[in-house]
């Protein structure tokens, strides 16, 4: 069926939450109301409200509390409602999620989902339009996961629901409603940990993840561009990273967010410790400026342009 | 024997059934009041009229009034895609403005963001309201003689600046006192538990005013919290909760006022709870029927925080149905001429996105300020 | 005129004065009730003495004697560099052990760091905990067939997992409920007050403990927070909180047995502050002589929570003199045995801190482990 | 006069304390109790409680007020007593330090600092021991600071107290009492944002930070090494890192947090996007493993060792 990736998401929910009964939903809004994206629509008529469960106003006890229900044997998939509110719960992600499974020498473990919309670019108010996940990234213990599309966010929410470890769902909010396409019913896992190669090509290694997948697909038209699509951030395939740069010999990293220390930082970190000998030129990043998000009326100026990455696709051609 | 260590001894549920002949006394109680003046009908006890002058009394309303033309304004702008998502006051109007009406110019201020009802009885300039809900963060400048903090999005988490804020003014002996306004749905925040606690240990001046509009998005305030009210959890705290009628302005007037004058005398914190409700939709992108009934929202209806203060006033010979039609004209004329200022000024510059990141911009933040300034002037 | 907007028409230092008339009434009240029944001497009303057979009460003192011969070799081994920094549990041995006592198989327990008195009673292997101590994460596996989280270091954060497992034992159906304990400094934490608020909300089958040993490092109770009681506490998330005297051991594992009976049978959470106190420094790297009068401890040491016991047994010809002889002896006994069985487990190998990093490790860790391994056999 | 970290940090407080009465320390037992390192020890004997304030232990509030506080007319400095408890705060740092003067326009403003011990090697329980400075270097609006000695720690933190925005101040631990050094009375600043050549050499630019510093420059002796120590770790001072590796080639960096997404990858990149064309062999990164910091009985296996940075040395100088 041809969907957009909140019908996409949507679909995943259902279907693992009919295939195990360990799946529980939590968050501000998701019952009744369906989320404020509308992602969990129908799912508490369908599952009842002791599986879709409407929270207090509580960043961290719901965090929290979806860790001390995955210890006791459910599979929780919290949601936060925007990412700009997920730093309340840092502490809960990072000192607890990101270690049961270690503190407790695996007597307990934590299989826990955090969704949350991020990104910018839906015009906003403050803390709505935050793509931060370098910090999650830095956490060992904690998978982070950015789908591109619909059929990708898909399968890979059903292979974050059934790892037995913590991820963290980012779903890019300017995709939400933007791109329709086929996405089956039924079990189809995209795995974790694996990148996608969107594009193949031989010149330049282009890297892109979440809503900036989009915009390095369009900049790569007229190229001989291979784009990379990251699709699980943390931990990154370098793998397949690697490859395509010792290939084509020049990379450019596409980011949303600014540009210190995000993830495209140690993605060419990556390529300068490991694939330098075959590289022709510098590792260039497209990122935003190192500022906080503009509201709605500069935004468009601090998201990475396709302009902007293919201006960094002409330099880099140079070399 | 569990493990190596010596049985547990006792079996619980020996234990369970014993427990009346334990030796148990109070040692701690607490209550909360309700304050009210004026009834929905208009009609207030006649000892209990408070004691404002007429003329005082009809600018009150007037500015009940503007506060709602400002709401009714935003959400046409809204639809016309002139501003962006906006989260209407209606039906909060008394509490949000007769609140404001007892701060001084000397205290300071950290609203949500609903509160644009208490932002205009402040003297907030309007047309940053609008600048501001249409996306341009200057609007959030609060002209240098208010105090008044930026709105703050993320649900309770400015009050703890309030409470700092009111350290810094007991630690300094500014007399001034300290509002923080926030909703039912930010009771549950950590920050709010943290903030109350802090104010209650270092007796600070601050008066806490929660506009409990009994609705956080679609989770009714049964759902957020399992109190009977909201005003009991300051004693958690050690200093008084109140409940007032949040839709009568003279109430929470002056249960604000005698808060307020409390703080600035060194007396310590305040919560008001100000029960009242929200009329509308949550915000412009929110649909309020998919989770709670029209019933419920017509029985408040039925309480308009206008409406009663119009009863009262007609009651008195105060106010007529002129005095009325003009209230709104003169109100329309005001907010017409706010958003004609507004939507004036020139949009910012990208490069302003940059001018408060810091004091001082590293090198690469000028840099990247440079290589914006060039995309740009390549554009054009 | 403020700018703008109608100028606020009331001078709020006239509204200020005249609140007398204003119609107030109470709409909400709560009390706190204080539980005891052995007195600091061991005197009991007859009427109130606890049910337990004298070999269960003779039982009880001895996990106590244990608790503590547990913590005097605790501070022994750490000035002999044998253990890390380690939390000593002097004089709280009542509050935890009487708790524990209570807690059934199938409850689930989160601990915060100073529970070992209640770790003990619940049956957590001794030598588990010395190795913890000494800087072996492994000492933090709960044996299968208890259920026991690891000790939580960071004040507090534990207390929202012990709402999650009463929530997920509610969706379940599992008849079992859930101890968090935690001492007073842990109340000012957000997530105190996010957990307690969730377990409220969804009447989760939840009991918290409080240990308030009065202090938080060097912070007096009456300095993290003005309640007069912290057991009220509770009211402000719509539950009971009750204080227990917490060196009166039957008091509190009552209070205890009780509370729990009530979460299993879906009475909901209920909130119990041991009053009770820190005898020791806070840690071996504290010195509370910096911060607290010798009087203030002195006057506790009167209140010693198994003297009091002894004093109860003696009197009613339960204890004599080689009794208590013995019990030290075998708790002293037990623990010799204990720290021998942990000093002799080998030490980890440095690449088991991969070991449950995650169920399986990335390409990355794997290399970070191997080289791990082949830097070690090279030292080797 | 000699003294060690501890002491000159006690000092550059005493020395800001007097020169400025809107100076005001705040934190857990800060006060009578001095700090639980005895930072702050004598402090409140000398400016009373109403300028060394015992807080309850709330770190978000704790920090939360201080901003509250530096908005209105003082230049707070908070203690978070160990960097693992600073997650906590982050929503309050983030979403509010380091934004106030943007939000408001520069109505507002943050003169901030938050001081905490930090690093690993104290045989300390569980989150003692925390190196995640690359958290806050991500943050906008927010200047990371980690001294290398007490000379240097009192003089950034004269620096910090007087930046007009907010400062993570961050202490190692490791070092509080390892390094004695001559350490002024009376002021001197060591600036802000400026990284400092501990050691001059020409065959390969050593980078290293905070505690790993003393590490590194262990390892350098024997080598023809260069050895920047950056102090100011955002905004960082590419241009003293980058001509550093402009004439050596070759670049090894030091970071005691978990490799991945640390500030390395952000050292690693910025030399991979700017100094490519000089460099002879990969950019390497010594660092902990991407797992929880261990307790103490394993944590000298997982800290970065002297011999690991000699190892990336002779690695790096066979190109
Ligand atoms: C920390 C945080 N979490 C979630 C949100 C999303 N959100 C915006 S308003 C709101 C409900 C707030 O309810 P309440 O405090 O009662 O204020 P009201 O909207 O009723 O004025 C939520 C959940 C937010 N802004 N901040
Ligand atoms: C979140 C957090 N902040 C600070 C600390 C440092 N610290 C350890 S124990 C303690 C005091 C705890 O007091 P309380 O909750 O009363 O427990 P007690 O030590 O009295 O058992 C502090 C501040 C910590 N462990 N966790
Ligand atoms: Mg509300
Ligand atoms: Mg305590």
């Amino acid at each position: 069926m041809q969907m957009n990736m909140v019908q996409a998401i949507n679909l995943a929910l259902r279907e693992e939450m009919a295939r195990d009964d360990r799946v529980v939903l939590l968050g501000e809004d998701v019952g009744k109301d369906g989320g404020v994206f509308r992602i969990s629509e129908g799912l508490q008529d369908a599952f009842g409200p002791q599986r879709v469960i409407d929270t207090p106003l509580s960043e961290s006890a719901l965090v929290g509390a979806a860790i001390g229900m995955a210890a006791y044997g459910l599979v929780p998939v919290a949601e936060i409602q925007f990412m700009g509110f997920i730093y309340a719960a840092m502490d809960q992600i990072f000192s607890h999620a990101a270690r049961l499974r270690s503190r407790s020498r695996g007597r307990y473990s934590c299989p826990l989902v955090v969704r949350t919309p991020y990104g910018a670019g839906i015009k906003a108010p403050e803390l709505h339009e935050e793509s931060t996940e370098a910090l999650f990234c830095q956490m060992p213990g904690i998978k982070v996961v950015a789908p591109s599309g619909p059929y990708l966010a898909k399968g890979l929410l059903l292979s974050a629901i059934r790892d037995p470890d913590p991820v963290i769902f980012l779903e890019p909010t300017r995709l939400y409603r933007m791109i329709r396409e086929e996405v089956p019913e039924g079990e189809y896992a995209v795995p974790l940990g694996k990148a996608r190669i969107a594009r193949e090509g031989g010149a330049v290694t282009v890297i892109a993840w979440g809503s900036m997948l989009e915009r390095a697909m369009k900049a790569a038209e007229g190229y001989d561009a291979e784009v990379i699509d990251l699709l699980t951030l943390s931990p990154f395939d370098a793998e397949t990273v690697l490859d395509s740069v010792k290939k084509s010999g020049r990379a450019v990293i596409v980011q949303e967010a600014p540009l210190t220390c995000g993830l495209g930082a140690e993605l060419a970190a990556t390529i300068a410790q490991e694939a330098i000998l075959h590289l022709r030129g510098p590792v260039l990043r497209v990122a935003a400026p190192d500022v906080t998000v503009p509201l709605a009326k500069l935004v468009d100026h601090y998201l990475p342009s396709v302009e902007r990455i293919r201006a960094a696709l002409d330099e880099i051609l140079k070399y | 024997m569990r493990r190596a260590n010596p049985r547990p001894p006792v079996d619980s549920r020996l234990s369970r059934a014993k427990l009346v002949s334990m030796a148990e006394y109070i040692i701690d109680s607490m209550t909360v009041k309700r304050i009210e003046v004026l009834d929905p009908r208009g009609n207030a006890d006649e000892a209990l009229l408070p004691p404002f002058p007429d003329e005082e009394i009809r600018r009150i309303y007037e500015l009940l009034v503007l506060a709602r033309a400002f709401d009714e304004r935003a959400l046409t702008l809204q639809r016309e895609g002139r501003i962006g998502t906006y989260p209407s006051i209606l039906g909060q109007e008394a509490a949000q403005v007769g609140s404001a009406l007892a701060i001084g110019k000397e205290d300071r201020v950290f609203p949500s963001f609903r509160e644009m009802g208490a932002q205009i009885a402040l003297g907030y300039p309007i047309p940053l309201l609008f600048r501001y809900w249409a996306g341009d963060e200057r609007g959030m400048r609060s002209p240098d003689d208010l105090d008044v903090f930026p709105i703050c999005v993320s649900v309770g988490t400015h009050l703890p600046h309030a409470a700092g804020a009111a350290l810094a003014a007991q630690l300094r002996g500014d007399r001034c006192a300290v509002v923080a306004y926030f909703g039912d749905g930010a009771t549950s925040k950590g920050d709010f538990h943290e903030a109350f606690n802090m104010a209650g240990v270092f007796g600070l001046p601050v008066v806490f005013i929660c506009q409990n509009n009994q609705w956080a998005i679609s989770v009714p305030v049964e759902r957020q919290t399992a109190a009977k009210t909201l005003a009991r959890k300051a004693w958690a705290y050690g200093f008084e909760g109140v409940q007032v009628d949040g839709n009568d302005v003279f109430a929470v007037c002056r249960a604000t006022g005698a808060a307020l004058e409390k703080a600035r005398g060194g007396g310590g914190p305040t919560f008001i709870e100000c029960l009242t409700y929200r009329l509308a939709d949550h915000t412009t992108a929110d649909d309020a029927s998919r989770y709670r009934p029209d019933a419920e929202v017509e029985e408040w209806r039925n309480r308009d925080p206008l409406l009663r203060l119009r009863l009262f006033m007609e009651r008195k010979g105060l106010w007529s149905d002129a005095d009325e039609n003009e209230a709104w004209e003169r109100a329309r004329g005001t907010i017409d001429e706010a958003v004609r200022e507004a939507e004036s000024a020139p949009p910012p510059e990208p490069g302003e996105m940059f001018d408060f990141a810091c004091a001082n911009l590293s090198p690469r933040q000028q840099r990247q300020r440079e290589e914006l300034e060039v995309r740009q002037v390549r554009q054009v």
